[in-house]
């Protein structure tokens, strides 16, 4: 497809623009931390972030999301009845995503968009959306995105990419619902798109970090799950969420009733495997109930039963997100080293 | 601090080679700058992997909690305070622990050093009473005591309360700090600017638990915020319920913090919390005469009265 | 503020002493405003700072809490620890902005008919001076 | 789109306390829309999600058969926040029921086989379920045999059509308690893997045995039927997770790649024995 040169005065004027058609989101500075968030009128999004604290997939799946109302005033024709509620699904336009969360996206898809089962609230935003990706020219120390299936100027999941050369960008749609936004911002100054080749050549060649993953498949599963190493490799952690906020990939959430006198809403939360709530049973009996078990849970799930429930890689997109912010700096890349590499054999000579 | 390392290394292979102890917790080399992660030592000839530098901010009291083994476990001030809470509150028996005592002179502030930097740190070492920051196309030295975590600047107990081995000399303890300016700046408020105040602060929360669960102090089966019957706090990022969390979240901590900082320093969102908890320590010390963790002797103050305990507010 | 606003007031009283002076003031046909929701608990010391959260959070305009006093306990020293409970709460609870005369504390013995009518108006009229409370009330939550 | 995480409107129709320690109760729900019910069609084995308007969801075995028309049952241990609430509802009150949900004992493949089933306590839900839909349609099967247990004879589930089923030669019922000072009490006492020990056929090598009951009691049963020749893939058993969406999306109830909720709850002994054992 074709790639679009934007002047840098006209990128303000562009967005005003779509602004009428689309809402916009982008990522915005609130006290050094950067978060997507939707733009206020007039509001550009900030693109001086590496990326930013929480990943966007807020953009589809809010951290809070109302499932249905209700009204419990007997009164009513039809209390006690779940009613869902009037929802804003016109066009939205993530401005400034960086690739490895859109990529992101495609992966969380398999969970909620299924043969059996369609989660209507992620997918009408789903496709409300259009992602206009910023690429990353000069990707940190803990992207490793190139060997988790992505790259810094990775296209599957976006829209439209686009990369900052300097006095201008570059834009280069990769759909038609791209290619409309670009017509709606009123950007058409055709380009030469062997600089963006250039550009990404460059910026993965600045990529210094990685994992292995190629053998994860061929684990057995219970074996994977008996390792000895989880016992260390969990030790530190406070099963605090943060990972798993911060995640452009994780998706479980908790579904709550609130009250407000005769109303209310069931309403949906984040949640998290690194609590103990999230699997205690009733009786009180917890299948994970240790905080090894949980840690476990997280990373077999995201480099173990993903990759085989969907031969489709990892559940990670190597945005690193979870290893600059963990508190106690339990790093994915040292685990997917252990899983990737894990021989039950050599582990019993050894104990043997 | 530097030897420090050294002799962590030392005692604790002497104290496992001994069977002294089953474990030795403490901190080894992370995988980022600016972190240090807490690991847990079981053969003498892997102590090797201890570390110990101005990354070593979080409370390894908190991985106490509970266990039944003879642990041997690094402490500076903060964390021999909150060990010897743990021990008042029957958490872990005194006759279970070998306390490697650090005398400590502070931990740096990964957040405030990070946003120093335009571009992404590479490296941050001890140099003494310096610390050099490697960034991708700069090198700084920075005097330590500019970027010390808030708490360590204005702490007043550097040195271990209780230990059993000492890794190096005590230290001076800081005298003249002045630990409780910005509370006082707070208090000065009116209620409106008050509630703003914290309306600002908390706004960034999402409701992680990290702080939480850093806290040494925060150890209960079921928290409140997991209890549903009654349910006490909502579980949404809703403005409301995120102050209802860090109010009795601060308030469980009235009398138990040490103000080691782990919680401010686990937050992903870089709120400053620990003008809550500092809140009740300043009151805790102004009417109860009280300092958490000094001693495994006396109760804390929600355990215990006076018959003159000041009580103007009461009608 | 509507001008038929009245002030909801959500009191947790002591069984063994103020919530007798409650009724002692009824049965002594002693006028005092109806703006109070009584819980009745065995004792100030069984009063958890989240029963008090969660009264302004259902919406309570002012909360007043009264036990025996000091030496009177039932169970010889419950006061004296929710004593220092309530000192810590209060103060933390106006440090994050709550209005000091929102939440209030006394000691009314059984014997205290007078003194509860007394309390009863004076919290009454300061929560009414203060208007409707808008702290830690908890609204439809702000979800997507 | 159909949104899955809607609950069908429901009335309590009737609500019967099934147990002397009044902890299990079942209701009886009839659909306020009738055109609901036939999008409810289910099969043994199968569950649902209570929806309980103001206070949550929770998930349940379905106890009325698939052969029974005009309503669906389900029978509630008070345990939680939702479940307690649900026991002080009354008939007329307006609730919702999400499902079917979840797969079934795979009663195609067990068409022209012996059928043994072993239910412990308030497991035996499904169970009833089944066994109601494996009698009308009785032909399609060869022998039946049902073992269940309960601490003591109030504390059994569904008295009146135990009852019945015992009456009947097309059934073979060996009802047992842990123990009754009960001088009538005229069934079995002992624990379920004894008695199953002493009932249950040898199996013929195609006799499905289909486990519910408590994590003791199927730990105990699983090598007496290992000794009566069943082989792991004839041992069906029914898992129980914490759920909230309960069609594989929320993420929680997995064991390992498998959700109990849409890849379960029924699963094969064989299988679970390749997957963590996180239930």
């Amino acid at each position: 497809m074709k790639v679009i040169k934007i002047d840098k005065k006209d990128w303000a004027g562009g967005l005003g623009k779509l602004s009428d058609a689309y809402r916009l989101f982008g990522p915005v500075k609130d006290k050094d931390v950067s978060d997507f968030k939707e733009l206020a009128a007039g509001e550009l999004p900030d693109f001086d972030f590496l990326n930013t604290n929480l990943s966007a997939k807020s953009a589809v799946f809010p951290q809070n999301e109302v499932m249905f109302e209700y009204s419990l005033d007997e009164s009513q024709e039809d209390h006690h009845i779940m009613k869902e509620p009037e929802k804003d699904y016109s066009p939205r336009a993530v401005i400034g995503i960086r690739p490895c969360d859109a990529a992101a996206f495609l992966l969380v898809k398999r969970n909620f968009d299924t043969p059996e089962y369609k989660d209507p609230y992620w997918i009408r935003a789903y496709e409300a959306s259009t992602f206009v990706g910023l690429a990353c020219n000069d990707p940190g120390k803990t992207c490793f995105c190139t060997t988790a299936g992505c790259g810094p100027f990775h296209e599957d999941g976006l829209d439209v990419l686009i990369a900052d050369a300097g006095d201008h960008f570059l834009a280069k749609a990769i759909t038609e619902k791209g290619e409309a936004l670009l017509q709606a911002a009123g950007w058409g100054a055709e380009a030469d798109g062997g600089q963006i080749e250039t550009m990404k050549k460059a910026a993965e060649a600045k990529i210094s970090s990685t994992v292995s993953t190629d053998s994860l498949k061929d684990k057995v599963t219970t074996e994977l799950y008996d390792a000895s190493f989880w016992e260390d490799t969990a030790f530190a952690c406070l099963n605090c969420g943060t990972c798993t906020y911060v995640c452009p990939t994780c998706w479980c959430f908790d579904i709550q009733d609130e009250n407000y006198g005769k109303a209310g809403i069931r309403m949906r939360n984040w949640d998290s495997c690194m609590y103990p709530l999230f699997t205690i049973h009733g009786s009180g009996h917890n299948p994970r109930g240790t905080k090894t078990q949980r840690v476990r849970q997280r990373f077999m799930h995201k480099l173990k039963y993903y990759v085989d429930k969907y031969g489709a890689g990892i559940q990670c997109v190597g945005c690193g997100r979870c290893v600059r912010l963990c508190p106690v700096n339990i790093d994915i890349r040292e685990v997917c080293e252990f899983m990737n590499s894990y021989d039950p054999a050599a582990t019993t000579c050894k104990a043997a | 601090m530097l030897g420090y390392t050294d002799k962590i290394k030392e005692i604790s292979e002497r104290l496992l080679k001994e069977g002294k102890v089953d474990m030795v917790i403490g901190f080894k080399k992370g995988t980022m700058p600016m972190m240090n992660e807490p690991c847990v030592i079981k053969k003498a000839e892997d102590a090797g992997k201890l570390v110990w530098d101005s990354n070593c901010g979080i409370n390894l009291a908190n991985y106490l909690t509970d266990r039944k083994e003879k642990i041997g476990i690094i402490a500076k001030g903060c964390d021999s305070r909150n060990i010897a809470t743990h021990i008042v509150e029957n958490k872990i028996r005194r006759d279970q622990l070998v306390i490697i005592g650090v005398p400590c002179k502070g931990m740096i502030d990964r957040h405030k050093i990070a946003s120093m930097s335009e571009t992404e740190i590479l490296s941050v070492t001890d140099a003494g009473d310096e610390i050099i920051v490697k960034a991708e196309d700069s090198e700084k030295t920075l005097k330590k005591a500019e970027v010390l975590q808030k708490n360590c600047a204005v702490c007043t107990h550097r040195n271990p309360v209780i230990y059993d081995e000492l890794v190096a000399d005590l230290v001076e303890e800081q005298k003249d700090a002045d630990r409780y300016a910005d509370v006082r700046e707070i208090e000065a408020m009116s209620a409106e600017e008050k509630w703003k105040y914290f309306d600002d602060l908390l706004a960034p929360c999402i409701r992680c638990y990290a702080c939480r669960n850093a806290c040494p102090l925060c150890y209960c089966p079921t928290c409140f915020v997991d209890e549903s019957r009654p349910q006490w706090v909502g579980k949404s990022t809703d403005p409301m319920d995120t102050r209802t969390f860090h109010f009795l979240r601060a308030y469980h901590c009235a009398g138990r913090c040490t103000d080691c900082g782990s919680c401010e320093r686990a937050c992903p969102a870089g709120i400053n919390i620990r003008v809550l908890t500092k809140k009740l320590e300043k009151d805790c010390f102004e009417s109860y005469g009280w300092e958490a963790g000094l001693t495994t002797e006396d109760r804390p103050p929600l355990d215990t009265y006076k018959l003159n305990d000041p009580e103007d507010f009461i009608k | 503020m509507s001008e038929d606003w009245e002030p909801k007031i959500v009191s947790f009283f002591c069984n063994w002493c103020t919530y007798g002076a409650a009724d002692l003031a009824g049965v002594s046909r002693f006028e005092h405003p109806a703006n109070t929701r009584v819980i009745r608990l065995p004792c100030s010391g069984r009063v958890s700072p989240k029963f008090i959260l969660a009264a302004l959070r259902e919406g309570a305009d002012g909360v007043w809490v009264s036990g025996c006093h000091p030496g009177d306990c039932h169970y010889i020293e419950g006061n004296y620890y929710a004593r220092r409970k309530f000192a810590l709460f209060k103060n933390l609870l106006e440090y994050m902005g709550v209005e000091p005369e929102r939440v209030h504390f006394s000691w009314i013995s059984s014997a205290e008919a007078t003194k509860y009518v007394d309390v009863a108006k004076e919290v009454i009229e300061s929560v009414r001076k203060l208007g409707p409370n808008t702290r830690f009330v908890k609204h439809k939550a702000k979800v997507a | 789109m159909q949104n899955p995480y809607w609950p069908y409107p429901v009335r309590i129709d009737n609500v019967i306390t099934e147990t002397e320690d009044k902890n299990l109760k079942t209701f009886k729900f009839i659909f306020l829309n009738p055109e609901d019910e036939e999008k409810f069609a289910y099969k043994a084995g199968q569950f649902a999600e209570l929806s309980i308007t103001g206070k949550g969801e929770i998930p349940i075995g379905i106890a009325s058969s698939p052969t029974e028309k005009g309503f669906v049952m389900f029978t509630v241990n008070k345990v939680g926040l939702v479940s307690s609430f649900l026991h002080a509802m009354r008939p007329g009150d307006i609730m919702g029921i999400r499902g079917p949900l979840g797969n079934w004992y795979p009663w195609e493949k067990m068409e022209g086989k012996n059928v043994i089933i072993i239910g412990g306590g308030f497991a035996f839900t499904t169970l009833r379920s089944s066994i109601i839909y494996m009698l009308a349609n009785r032909s399609k099967f060869k022998d039946i045999h049902v073992i269940y247990g309960a601490r003591s004879p109030g504390m059994l589930l569904y008295r009146d059509e135990l009852a019945e089923w015992e009456k009947r030669d097309d059934i073979n019922m060996h009802i047992t308690v842990d123990a009754t000072d009960d001088p009538d009490w005229k069934y079995n006492v002992g624990f379920v893997p004894t008695i199953t020990e002493q009932k249950a056929p040898p199996s013929d090598g195609e006799t499905y045995a289909i486990i519910c009951g408590p994590p003791i009691m199927i730990k105990f049963t699983q090598p007496v039927l290992d000794k009566l020749g069943y082989d792991n893939d004839h041992i069906i058993m029914s898992l129980e997770n914490r759920m909230k969406c309960g069609i594989g999306i929320c993420g929680r109830c997995n064991i390992g790649k498998e959700f109990v909720c849409k890849d379960g709850p029924v699963f094969t002994l064989g299988e679970l024995n390749t997957t963590p054992k996180e239930y």
